[in-house]
C-alpha cells in the first residue's frame, strides 16, 4: 500500500488537528476518532503520510502503530478518493452472483488496471481514475446478501446489480 | 513369495540431487540388492511406464506438461508412490518462480539474456505449468521423504522398511530443507 | 516427411528427447535434441540477497552442485571486491576436486568415491562468498589422504580397461560426435589444465588459439547465446564466428585438448599418450570418456598437493566485506564444462539481474550437431536395426554423462524404440 | 500470594494465582509447543500452537494467554491437539514461501524444528506462492517477507525491550506484513537503533544478519534469556 507523496500541512490544518487530539485525550480508541475526523475533513477524503507523521508525534503514538491501524480499517484512504465512488460486494453470497465480473466490466470501463499484489487476489481494491472522477473499492460484505451482488455508489446501495444497470449508474454521474 | 520387489524411480522438475543421495546408500544397497530390482527410471533405458510398480520414487516438482503426464502415468502404474525430497514435497527451488509470471520469467532467459535468433521456444518442448507444484497437489501420494535431498540413511531406512513389509513412519524423523 | 522420436533421452542428467526427420527415401534429413526442463534461475532469483545464491545456484545440478557453488561463490567475491585468503582458496580447490572425482568417478564406478568428499558436500555451509566457513582440521586432512591412493590405483586400472576396449569402438570414434568444432575451457596462467580458477582460452580445430589467456570476466565478447526454437537449452556460439558458425565444445575432452600440460607427473604421462594416439586436438565426442579419467588423475594428485602443503590448515578461511561492487562474474570448471555465472545486484546486495551459462548449454549446438551426424550414419528410416537409435543417445550421453555410465560402462544398453510414420501409425519397432 | 491448585494431564499442580497456562506447565517440566511465545514478552496468542483442552471448556484455550484458575483440568496433549498443531504449521508453510532448503536459517529454525517435532511430513493446503519482497535497506540487517510467520516477536521486542516500537503490523488476514514506521525500507527508518534485538528474537529467516550464507543464520539462545532478564526475569 503506497501513501501519497508528500504533503505539507499548513497552520490551520495543524491546529485543527491539535484541537482534535485535545478533546478526545485520554479517551480509549482516541486514534481510530482523530483519524476519522481528519479524513473527513480532508479534501478527497484520504490520510496524507504528513498527517499520520503529526497525529504520531502529537499522540506520542510509534508510526508503525498508526500506520498498523489506518490499513487495519478498510474506512481509513492512504490515497487521494474520486469524486464518485463505487464499492462493489466481494462477499461470499455476491462473489457467486458475478461480483468478480462486476468488478472486471467496472474496471475496463473506466480504464483502470489492476495493479494490486498478486494475480486473481482477493485483495482489497482501491483504484481511482486519473481524473479523479471514480475510485472503485470493494469490500468484504455489506450485510445485504439477499440482494446480491450488492454494489454501493456513492454510499447508496444497489441490490441485484447487472453490468447493464451499472453501466447506466455510472454514465449518469459522468 | 519371491517375487522381487519391481522398483520406479524418477525424476520431474528436480536437480537429480536426490538420486544422487539414493546413491550414496552405497555398498548397503547391495544387501538387499536380491530383494528388488529397478524397472524403470534414469538409472536404467526403460522407455515406457511399466505395468505393475510395486514402489515408485520421485523426485522433482510438476513443472510442465510432460511433468504432469509423467506422473499420472506412474500414479496408475504403481502401488505405492513416494515423494522422495523437497521438490517432490513442497515444490521446493522449482517453485521460487512461482511468485513471478511465466512471461516475465520466458523473456529474461530467451529474450533480455539472449543475442541470436530471440525466440520462446515451442517446437518440441513441453509448455509450462503456471505453477510448479509438489506431486499430491496433483496424484495421491502415499508416503513424502523431504529433505534437501533426503539423507541416504533415510531413504534407506524407507526402502528396508518397505522391503521387510512395513510402511515406514517418517514422522520426526524427516525435516525440509 | 517421417518423425522419429526418442523420449526420453535416458540416462542422462536432465529431461531431453530426440527426433529425428526421415526424407521420401527414409534417410535422416535432420535432427533435434530437445531439452525439456527449464526452471528460471535467471529471474526468480531478482530480489534475493547475493550471498545466498551459492546454495541456490547449487540446486541447479545434483550431480555437481560444488561446481556451481563455486562458480556462484566467485561472482559473490567479485561483487564484494574480496580476495579469498589463501588457505580459503586451497579449501576451495581441494572441495572442487573432490567433485571432480566424484562426478568422474559416477560415470565409470558410481559405488566408489564419495568417501573423498568426506561429507563436505553434506554441509551446504561451507562453501561461501568470500572462501568457506571452517577451517580443514589436520584430522581430516589425513583422513583424505589415506584415501588417495585406492582411488588412484582404481582409475589407473579403468583407464587401462578403457584403452583395451577403445579399439572395438573404431567405428563409434570415427562417427560419435567427431566432427569440427572450437573447444573452450579454463587454462592457469602457464598454459596448463586448472579447474578452479584461470583464463579462457580457445582452439579451433586445426589446434590454433584463437584467444588465450582472456579474462573470464569477458566473456560477453567472446561468447553470445543463441535461442533454438526446439529446445528450453539456450545455444552459445563464439560471438567473432557468428552464429551458428561459432560452434564449441566444453568439457574433460575440450580441457584435455586446451590445455598444454596437466602440470602432474601421472597425468601428463597419461596426456602424452593420449596425444600420441589421438593427436591434439583429439575430436571424436567418444575421447570425453578417455579424458575424464586422465582428469581423474590429476584431481587426485593435486589434492595430494595440496593437502601436503601446511598452509591448508591455516584457520583464516574468510574474508568478510559488503556489497563493493554492483557486479560480478564467476567462472570456474564443472565436470561437464565451463560455468559462467553473472549477476547484477543493487546497492543493498539484492540481485536485480543474472545469466548463467552452463557446461551443458555450451555443448548444445556440438550435441545437435553429433546427433544429425551419427544418425545420418547409423539409422536408415525403412528399416530399424539393433542399435541404431541407442547409438543416437549414447552420443549425447558422451556430453552429458552424469549418469550416463552408472550402470553400464561403455556397451550394450536396453531399449525399446518405434518408427512412427507421419500418420502416427507404427511403421517398425524393435525391443531389447 | 494466592495459590491456585489445578490439574495438567491429570497431574496436580500448584501454582500463582494470575501466572499463564504455559508458564505454569513449562514450570512443572510439561512442554507445550509454541513459535509467538519469548519468555520475557508480552503474550498475544498469535501462533495458537499452544492450545489445549480444558475440562468443560467446549473452545480450545491458548496455554501462553489463559491464566490459571482453580480447578481448571488441562490437557495439553492429544491426537485432536496434535491434528489442528499440525494444520497450524501446514497453513503456516501454505502462507508464505519457505524455501527451507535455500534459507539462511535451514537447521537453525524454530518453524523447521517444529514441523519435524510435530510429524509434519508435507502440506496438505495448496501453496499460496505470494510475490513478496525482501527489505535489504539497513546497513547490517535484512527482511525477508518470505519467511515471515507474523508471530510478532519482533514487533514485541523492539516495543517492550528496546522501546523503540519500529516494527508493527499492517492489513490484516492472508494480507498482514510486517511494516517498519509508515512501510518505509527498513533502512530509511529514524528509530531504528540497529541494536538487532529482532534478529535475535525472529524464530524463522525472516529477519537475518546480512552476509549470512544458506543454514549461517545462528539466532543463540543465550540472547533471549539477556532479554528476559532486561524484563525482570522469566515470570
Amino acid at each position: 500500500m503506497a501513501l501519497a507523496a508528500a504533503h505539507s500541512i499548513g497552520l490551520t490544518q495543524r491546529q485543527a488537528i491539535d484541537q482534535l487530539i485535545n478533546d478526545h485525550r485520554g479517551r480509549p480508541g482516541a486514534l481510530l476518532t482523530v483519524l476519522e475526523r481528519i479524513q473527513e475533513a480532508q479534501p478527497r477524503k484520504f490520510l496524507p503520510a504528513e498527517v499520520l507523521r503529526y497525529v504520531a508525534a502529537a499522540m506520542r503514538i510509534p508510526l508503525s502503530r498508526v500506520f498498523s491501524v489506518v490499513t487495519f480499517y478498510a474506512f481509513f484512504n492512504l490515497t487521494p478518493q474520486g469524486d464518485n465512488t463505487v464499492c462493489i460486494c466481494r462477499g461470499t453470497a455476491c462473489h457467486t452472483r458475478g461480483s468478480r465480473d462486476l468488478l472486471e466490466r467496472l474496471k475496463l470501463e473506466l480504464g483502470l488496471t489492476d495493479t494490486g499484489p498478486g494475480e486473481g487476489s482477493a485483495d482489497k481494491v482501491s483504484l481511482t481514475t486519473p481524473d479523479s472522477r471514480f475510485t472503485v473499492r470493494t469490500v468484504a460484505c455489506f450485510g445485504q446478501c439477499a440482494l446480491a451482488p450488492v454494489v454501493e455508489i456513492n454510499r447508496n446501495i444497489h441490490g441485484h446489480m447487472n453490468e447493464r444497470e451499472m453501466h447506466k449508474a455510472i454514465q449518469a454521474l459522468r | 513369495m519371491n517375487r522381487k520387489i519391481r522398483i520406479a524411480t524418477s525424476w520431474l522438475d528436480g536437480c537429480s540431487g536426490c538420486h544422487m543421495s539414493f546413491l550414496d546408500i552405497d555398498e548397503r544397497l547391495l544387501t538387499v540388492l536380491d530383494k528388488f530390482e529397478i524397472v524403470y527410471g534414469p538409472l536404467v533405458d526403460a522407455k515406457q511406464v511399466p505395468e505393475g510398480i510395486d514402489v515408485a520414487l520421485v523426485e522433482g516438482a510438476v513443472s510442465n506438461q510432460d511433468d504432469l503426464e509423467l506422473i499420472q502415468q506412474l500414479r496408475a502404474r504403481s502401488s505405492l508412490l513416494i515423494s522422495l525430497g523437497d521438490c517432490a514435497v513442497t515444490s521446493n527451488v522449482p517453485a521460487m518462480r512461482n511468485p513471478h509470471p511465466l512471461g516475465k520469467i520466458l523473456e529474461r532467459v530467451y529474450i533480455e539474456n539472449a543475442q541470436a535468433d530471440q525466440q520462446i521456444p515451442a517446437n518440441g518442448v513441453p509448455p509450462l505449468l503456471r505453477h510448479a507444484r509438489p506431486l499430491h497437489e496433483v496424484v495421491k501420494v502415499d508416503l513424502h521423504i523431504p529433505g534437501c535431498p533426503p539423507a541416504p540413511d533415510l531413504i534407506f531406512h524407507c526402502i528396508a522398511e518397505l522391503l521387510a513389509g512395513r510402511t515406514p513412519n517418517l514422522e520426526t524423523r524427516a525435516r525440509f530443507g | 516427411m517421417k518423425t522419429i522420436t526418442i523420449h526420453p533421452v535416458t540416462r542422462i542428467e536432465g529431461h531431453a528427447r530426440i527426433t529425428l526427420h526421415l526424407d521420401e527415401q527414409g534417410r535422416v534429413a535432420d535432427s533435434h535434441f530437445h531439452v525439456t526442463q527449464v526452471r528460471g534461475f535467471e529471474k526468480f532469483t531478482e530480489g534475493r540477497p547475493f550471498y545466498e545464491m551459492p546454495s541456490v545456484m547449487a540446486r541447479i545440478c545434483g550431480i555437481c552442485p560444488v561446481s556451481h557453488l563455486l562458480a556462484s561463490s566467485k561472482a559473490c567475491d567479485a561483487v564484494m571486491a574480496v580476495r579469498v585468503p589463501p588457505a580459503g582458496a586451497r579449501l576451495r580447490s581441494i572441495l572442487h576436486f573432490g567433485q571432480f572425482v566424484q562426478s568422474h568417478a559416477l560415470s565409470f564406478f558410481h559405488l566408489s568415491s564419495p568417501d573423498l568428499l568426506l561429507g563436505m558436500d553434506s554441509d551446504p555451509a561451507r562453501r561461501n562468498p568470500g572462501g568457506v566457513n571452517a577451517p580443514l582440521t589436520a584430522d581430516v586432512r589425513d583422513r583424505i589422504l589415506r584415501e588417495i591412493p585406492s582411488a588412484r590405483a582404481i582409475t589407473m586400472k579403468t583407464l587401462a580397461l578403457l584403452k583395451r576396449v577403445v579399439d572395438q569402438f573404431t567405428e563409434e570414434i570415427e562417427h560419435f560426435g567427431n566432427h569440427p568444432s572450437l573447444y573452450l575451457g579454463l587454462v592457469d596462467p602457464r598454459g596448463n589444465l586448472e579447474l578452479y580458477d584461470g583464463r579462457l582460452r580457445i582452439m579451433d580445430d586445426m589446434g590454433k588459439f584463437m584467444t588465450d589467456q582472456v579474462d573470464p570476466e569477458t566473456y560477453q565478447d567472446l561468447i553470445g547465446e543463441a535461442v533454438l526454437p526446439t529446445s528450453y537449452l539456450k545455444a552459445p556460439f563464439y560471438k567473432p564466428l557468428g552464429y551458428p558458425r561459432g560452434i564449441y565444445r566444453v568439457g574433460p575432452l575440450a580441457r584435455i585438448n586446451l590445455c598444454d600440460q596437466c602440470g602432474t607427473p601421472a597425468a601428463d604421462a597419461e596426456l602424452a599418450e593420449f596425444r600420441q594416439r589421438f593427436g591434439r586436438p583429439a575430436r571424436g565426442a567418444f575421447h570425453y570418456h578417455y579424458a575424464r579419467l586422465i582428469e581423474v588423475i590429476f584431481c587426485l594428485e593435486k589434492m595430494e598437493e595440496l593437502l601436503d602443503n601446511p598452509n591448508v590448515l591455516d584457520p583464516h578461511v574468510r574474508a568478510e566485506a559488503g556489497v563493493n561492487a554492483e557486479e560480478g562474474i564467476g567462472v570456474a570448471e564443472a565436470p561437464r564444462g565451463t560455468l559462467i555465472h553473472h549477476y547484477r545486484v543493487d546497492p543493498h546486495g539484492t540481485i536485480r539481474w543474472a545469466n548463467l551459462i552452463i557446461a551443458t548449454g555450451h555443448n548444445n549446438l556440438a550435441i545437435n550437431q553429433a546427433v544429425l551426424q551419427v544418425a545420418r550414419h547409423f539409422v536408415d528410416g525403412n528399416k530399424l536395426r539393433e542399435g541404431m537409435l541407442n547409438r543416437v543417445e549414447a552420443v549425447v550421453r558422451c556430453y552429458d554423462p552424469c549418469l550416463s555410465c552408472s550402470t553400464h560402462a561403455i556397451g550394450q544398453m536396453p531399449l525399446r524404440i518405434q518408427l512412427v510414420g507421419a500418420d502416427g501409425q507404427v511403421l517398425d519397432e524393435q525391443h531389447r | 500470594m494466592d495459590r491456585v491448585n489445578l490439574k495438567i494431564n491429570g497431574q496436580p499442580i500448584q501454582a500463582r494465582a494470575g501466572q499463564s497456562l504455559l508458564a505454569v506447565a513449562r514450570d512443572n517440566g510439561i512442554d507445550i509447543p509454541t513459535l509467538c511465545h519469548l519468555d520475557g514478552l508480552s503474550g498475544v496468542g498469535a501462533c495458537r500452537l499452544c492450545l489445549v483442552e480444558v475440562a468443560g471448556v467446549g473452545r480450545l484455550l491458548p496455554a501462553c494467554t489463559t491464566p490459571v484458575q482453580h480447578d481448571m483440568d488441562v490437557r495439553t496433549d492429544s491426537p485432536r491437539l496434535a491434528r489442528y498443531r499440525r494444520m497450524i504449521l501446514e497453513l503456516l508453510f501454505s502462507e508464505r514461501n519457505h524455501v527451507c532448503a535455500v534459507c539462511v536459517s535451514n537447521g537453525h529454525c524454530d518453524l523447521q524444528a517444529m514441523a519435524q517435532s510435530q510429524g509434519m511430513t508435507h502440506v496438505r493446503f495448496p501453496y499460496l506462492y505470494p510475490p513478496l519482497k525482501v527489505d535489504a535497506s539497513h546497513r547490517r540487517y535484512v527482511l525477508d517477507h518470505n519467511r515471515c510467520i507474523l508471530c510478532t516477536r519482533c514487533v514485541r521486542v523492539c516495543a517492550e525491550v528496546e522501546g523503540a516500537h519500529m516494527w508493527d503490523v499492517m492489513s490484516r488476514g492472508v494480507h498482514s506484513r510486517l511494516v517498519a514506521e509508515l512501510n518505509q525500507p527498513w533502512g530509511d527508518s529514524q528509530v531504528c537503533t540497529s541494536c538487532g534485538k529482532c534478529v535475535a528474537v525472529c524464530p524463522t529467516g525472516a529477519l537475518a544478519e546480512k552476509g549470512r550464507a544458506v543454514g549461517e543464520m545462528q539466532k543463540p539462545p543465550l540472547h533471549l534469556t539477556d532479554l528476559a532478564l532486561l524484563r525482570g526475569g522469566l515470570s
